[in-house]
């Protein structure tokens, strides 16, 4: 081919979303980062480390341990002119914030008739793999999309993790951000120039014909294997990464459904009221008869995360579970 | 202190105005205007007026569901705050917040929040973002002492002690949360000395009286103009009426009501004024006067309002980019 | 006919919750109540009136302002031999105490590899309907049964109200009971031996042939009224209370779709992410071929609960658009 | 206090069975055999092993993800804990929980709880519910000085305060809570003023030193079990080790942790105790000797562990009735 070639560099994934958390800082003075250890330590996930040195303590906030209350810091210097990026450590401890997320960040404005703006995005660690037991490998960014108010974002390539910070920064509502915590050592290459990228869509992350697979985030390297396995079948298949989880793009996926009619879901939360379920539910309601055969999910199993890790890899989604129901789907 | 007229008229006459504009949201409630949760703050209007006193327009103020009087003496149209509760677009929260959502950007008024304890991180938020920005104004949070049982609220004054940020935390110690006495809630029940176990300055004061609110909240906003972080202060105080519309009132005595109700804020000071020669009781029913007209107006101008069409019901979940789910 | 009637007495869904607490602390000692004012001011929604004077205040305990603490209190005296009921006021304020709930009640027997039980009970109000706005208006009862290790059960009527929680206290696993705020008025009769229930098994509440309505709870009495007046066009509704919300009773729901081959579900919850998304999903996994046409559901707009009256109420499922459903989907 | 020998024999053997245990699972980390997080407590010993000794089997305890340390110096076997951290069924916690959910019914051994501040509910919960059931044990519950800034303790304190149970609050302040600095967290870093402000009794105790643990654990679990309330206590301590392996501890300085490394609780004490005649040099290297083999064996029991089938993935997450789903 004969286009120029943009110049790449050789990254990971932790020091895309770093190189996105630097020039946001860079670019304006409004946008601050707070969390546990974000400062001093580094970062629990060396994401941000180096940025305190660069930045200074105001902008790079260590916090105590008080989610509800530094999360609710950050709807409250959202509401005044700030631009928060507000780190909690995994969603795990979420959960501690989840009162000031939903009955805060996601209703000020509506209970103000639209008065009020949010501009704040919400950093979480989220998913398993790591042996980190039950209280440490909880997937909630399929949950956390049932909230009116809320956007959902599920960065899953070295471009996004660079690319969806400002985009979200510049959403005048609030983001959750979303990073599957085995991604962080992702390597690979990305554009020198690389910047925002929009939030709205979808991605086709490999073309196919024969079947769609749905994913996000952590998944997506999965699937992208299965895909692979299945094409050495003879099956093709088309990779959808849904990037946003709430609002979901489903313009993209029954693009694809019109073409391959049949469809697996794979989506780390628990199987029960996942995002997978939601994604069936509105294939039925929008697309019932396009289908050649009932979608399948690949979801995790009905139970906390167990450490063992022989039971910890059968609990989540695998490329041979992916692939399984795959072969279900064509059959 | 020793208000001069001018100050006594404007105290007097937003706590009446507070007072007349509830008795009547009473009434409206009864007939099925009003409805959802409705808590009245009468008998504690001493602590809004007194408070918003020493407030600039460039300090923001968060409030709970009981806070009529906060908006009220911040400045929101009685008018808007009553097509609020009606429920019309010319509400001030255009009729989707209710009694307990009152909001009005332009007074800098955060609301009404539903939560308890859910205002005191928004609002140490607010208070660093403005330290950040190094504008002047600073955020007063209003919040009962049932608040103070929560975590939130011990994770907020850490965090604003720590931080050294600009706000005014004000908690309304009307000795009663629902049905819960403070004793039955609190192992300790010296509320400034929580205060102090975050090493922030505090006060406690008399929340019947008006002129020790304004004297007190303005030391108090004073100390937190000058840099010198956050300011706790507890009014002393007491609702005269249930908690909301549906209280039978179980679990306080009619005596005790009573009690305190011989220290009603605006008998006490309007004898006072009258004693002292700040105001006549021509004064004061001019004051009457003007504020029954004000509410009838505010009545009317609900009655006047409109209905949102039900077509935009999902408008203000996103800002109008993200509308499109 | 000539069967014996049992006696039967009037009551309300209030009362009959009220006579399950009171026959629960009367027959066992480890039971206890515990909440915000659930003692001296009688119940937020007056459901355990009277109970602390008939039991004194060590097992009628008003707890101050601290979701958190309280709720995890309630595992912690469940894990020690006690069998706590807990009340938190409504679903809205439950947040606060999500973590405990999810990462402590819902984990401990699974991380402690089954060491430990936790028999508790937690009821909480949830649910629309009453102009109290968007910080008390949520019904997060679909979205609590995203959580393995715990049951929830919605009683929907007065059996259910008055059998429901000897049942759950003698599960040996937390239960949540999520009691509609609209349904504590309900009036109606009651057998005067009214005992507990099976919470296992959802109920067909009425017959019928032409299509299955699916709901639960507050939506109960709304989506019988819809099908009484289905019946006034000549279409039979069956129409299936589930009950219970994890786990699905799928048998129940399924062997009527096997009759009718079309489906409605009616949810409070907001659309996305919905219980009725996660039944539509099971549908699809296990009974894709019964369906002659796509399953519809009639849940919450997705929008934080307004406070005009009818804004609120176009937010939530209504018997004209259970109706309406109905009738697009046997059309 | 003067041990008797057999007293400064057990409190020596106990640390460094723990150190030693550590040490040990730190290498077995680096090779593979134990995954996930791992949060060593060597330098903290003195705590877990002085406060066990005042503790009685009818106690129960709670502790955090950094409890290796309280679960042996409890009494469960190192075997045990070794096969837990291998994900073995033989662990205490069948494989199912790891490094930071060890527990033991039969111990009353509560976990092993990784959300900061947790595990103070529960607790308060526990005692409660010995208080109503009228039996004589305790719940003590350990966690860090970094809980201290988390609602969930205030509000378990308060609550514990306001209901008397006997309860027992262990705070292992370390000084850093991963990488924060206490005074980089807490407003004000008097913990024991914390306790103060609920009215809760307590004492900050040197937790360097086990006898000064032992003494001060012996007066707070006799407080309790007198019936008078809850009970705070503080000790001062620091981890030498990262807060996990995954740390590279830029927060803190080398001679800061050398200086700490000087007040070893186990150098410190075994000097002691030869100076003062507890103990000999023989008795020491006879620990040593014994806890060597106790690991040995603890390593070889996890090695022969077995891993649980596949199939059995979702037990344990309901009670058999109602595994059906
Ligand atoms: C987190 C939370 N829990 C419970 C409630 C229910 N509730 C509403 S007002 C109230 C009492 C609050 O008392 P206090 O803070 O003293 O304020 P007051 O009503 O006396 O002004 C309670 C328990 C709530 N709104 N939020
Ligand atoms: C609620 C919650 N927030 C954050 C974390 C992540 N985290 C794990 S340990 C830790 C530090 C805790 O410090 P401290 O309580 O002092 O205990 P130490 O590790 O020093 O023993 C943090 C922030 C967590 N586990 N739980
Ligand atoms: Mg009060
Ligand atoms: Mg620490």
């Amino acid at each position: 081919m004969n286009a120029v070639t943009a110049p790449v560099v050789t990254t990971t994934y932790r020091e895309a979303l770093r190189m996105a958390l630097r020039e946001a800082l860079q670019r304006d003075p409004r946008v601050f980062l707070m969390g546990e250890d974000v400062g001093r330590y580094g970062g629990t996930y060396a994401v941000s480390k180096g940025l305190l040195e660069e930045f200074g303590e105001e902008r790079i906030r260590d916090t105590p341990l008080s989610e509800s209350a530094f999360v609710g810091a950050g709807i409250g210097a959202a509401l005044n002119g700030m631009l928060p990026v507000v780190e909690v450590m995994t969603c795990n401890f979420s959960l501690l914030a989840l009162d000031q997320i939903l009955n805060n960040a996601a209703t000020l404005r509506h209970m103000s008739g639209g008065q009020f703006n949010i501009p704040l995005v919400i950093r979480m660690a989220t998913g398993a793999g790591r042996q980190l037991a039950a209280q440490h490998s909880h997937s909630f960014e399929g949950w956390y999309a049932h909230i009116p108010g809320i956007r959902v974002v599920t960065p899953a390539t070295l471009e996004d993790a660079r690319g969806m910070l400002w985009t979200a920064l510049m959403d005048p509502d609030p983001v959750i951000m979303f990073e599957n915590a085995l991604l962080y050592n992702l390597e690979g290459e990305l554009a020198a120039d690389a910047g925002a990228v929009d939030i709205d869509r979808a991605a086709v992350r490999r073309a196919g014909s024969d079947l769609t697979l749905v994913t996000y985030g952590g998944s997506l390297p999965k699937t992208l294997q299965a895909a692979e396995r299945l094409a050495a079948q003879n099956i093709s298949a088309e990779v959808i990464d849904l990037r946003t989880l709430r609002p979901l793009d489903m313009t993209t996926v029954l693009a694809s459904l019109a073409k391959t009619h049949r469809m697996v879901i794979i989506d780390e939360g628990w199987k029960s009221g996942s995002l997978a379920a939601e994604i069936m539910a509105r294939v039925m309601e929008q697309a019932f008869y396009e289908l050649d055969a009932p979608i399948e999910r690949v979801c995790s199993a009905e139970v906390p995360i167990p450490y063992a890790r022989h039971l910890e890899q059968a609990a989540i989604p695998q490329v041979e579970t992916i692939l399984a129901a795959a072969l279900r789907t064509v059959k | 202190m020793t208000p001069d007229p001018m100050l006594a008229r404007n105290l007097l006459h937003q706590m009446v105005r507070i007072r007349r504009f509830e008795e009547k949201s009473a009434e409206l409630y009864s007939a099925g205007k009003i409805r959802g949760f409705l808590h009245l703050y009468i008998g504690e209007e001493a602590v809004a007026v007194g408070v918003m006193q020493a407030l600039q327009p460039q300090d923001a103020v968060f409030a709970t569901y009981r806070e009529h009087g906060h908006a009220l003496a911040r400045g929101l149209s009685a008018g808007a705050i009553m097509a609020e509760m009606y429920g019309k677009v010319e509400g001030c929260s255009h009729g989707r917040g209710g009694s307990m959502h009152l909001f009005d950007a332009a007074a800098k008024f955060y609301g009404g929040n539903a939560i308890v304890g859910g205002g005191l991180p928004l609002t140490v938020g607010y208070a660093l973002a403005q330290k950040m920005q190094q504008r002047s104004g600073l955020a007063a949070c209003f919040f009962g002492e049932g608040a103070i049982a929560e975590g939130e609220f011990h994770e907020s004054m850490n965090l604003a002690a720590l931080w050294n940020v600009p706000a005014l935390f004000l908690c309304e110690n009307n000795l009663y949360a629902m049905g819960t006495a403070l004793e039955r809630s609190e192992a300790d029940t010296n509320l400034v000395e929580k205060a102090a176990s975050y090493r922030m300055a505090g006060k406690s004061v008399d929340g019947m009286d008006v002129l020790a609110v304004v004297e007190a909240a303005q030391q108090a906003v004073q100390f937190v103009r000058a840099g010198n972080g956050p300011y706790f202060l507890e009014f002393r105080t007491y609702r005269f009426r249930a908690h909301s519309m549906f209280d039978p009132e179980l679990y306080r005595s009619k005596a005790e009501v009573e009690r305190w109700k011989q220290r009603c804020p605006i008998a006490g000071f309007s004898a006072r004024a009258i004693s002292e020669g700040w105001l006549t009781s021509e004064t004061i029913a001019a004051i009457e006067t003007e504020v029954a007209r004000e509410i009838a107006q505010a009545v009317e101008f609900a009655e006047a309002g409109t209905w949102e069409p039900v077509e935009t019901l999902t408008r203000d979940v996103y800002t109008a980019r993200t509308q499109t789910e």
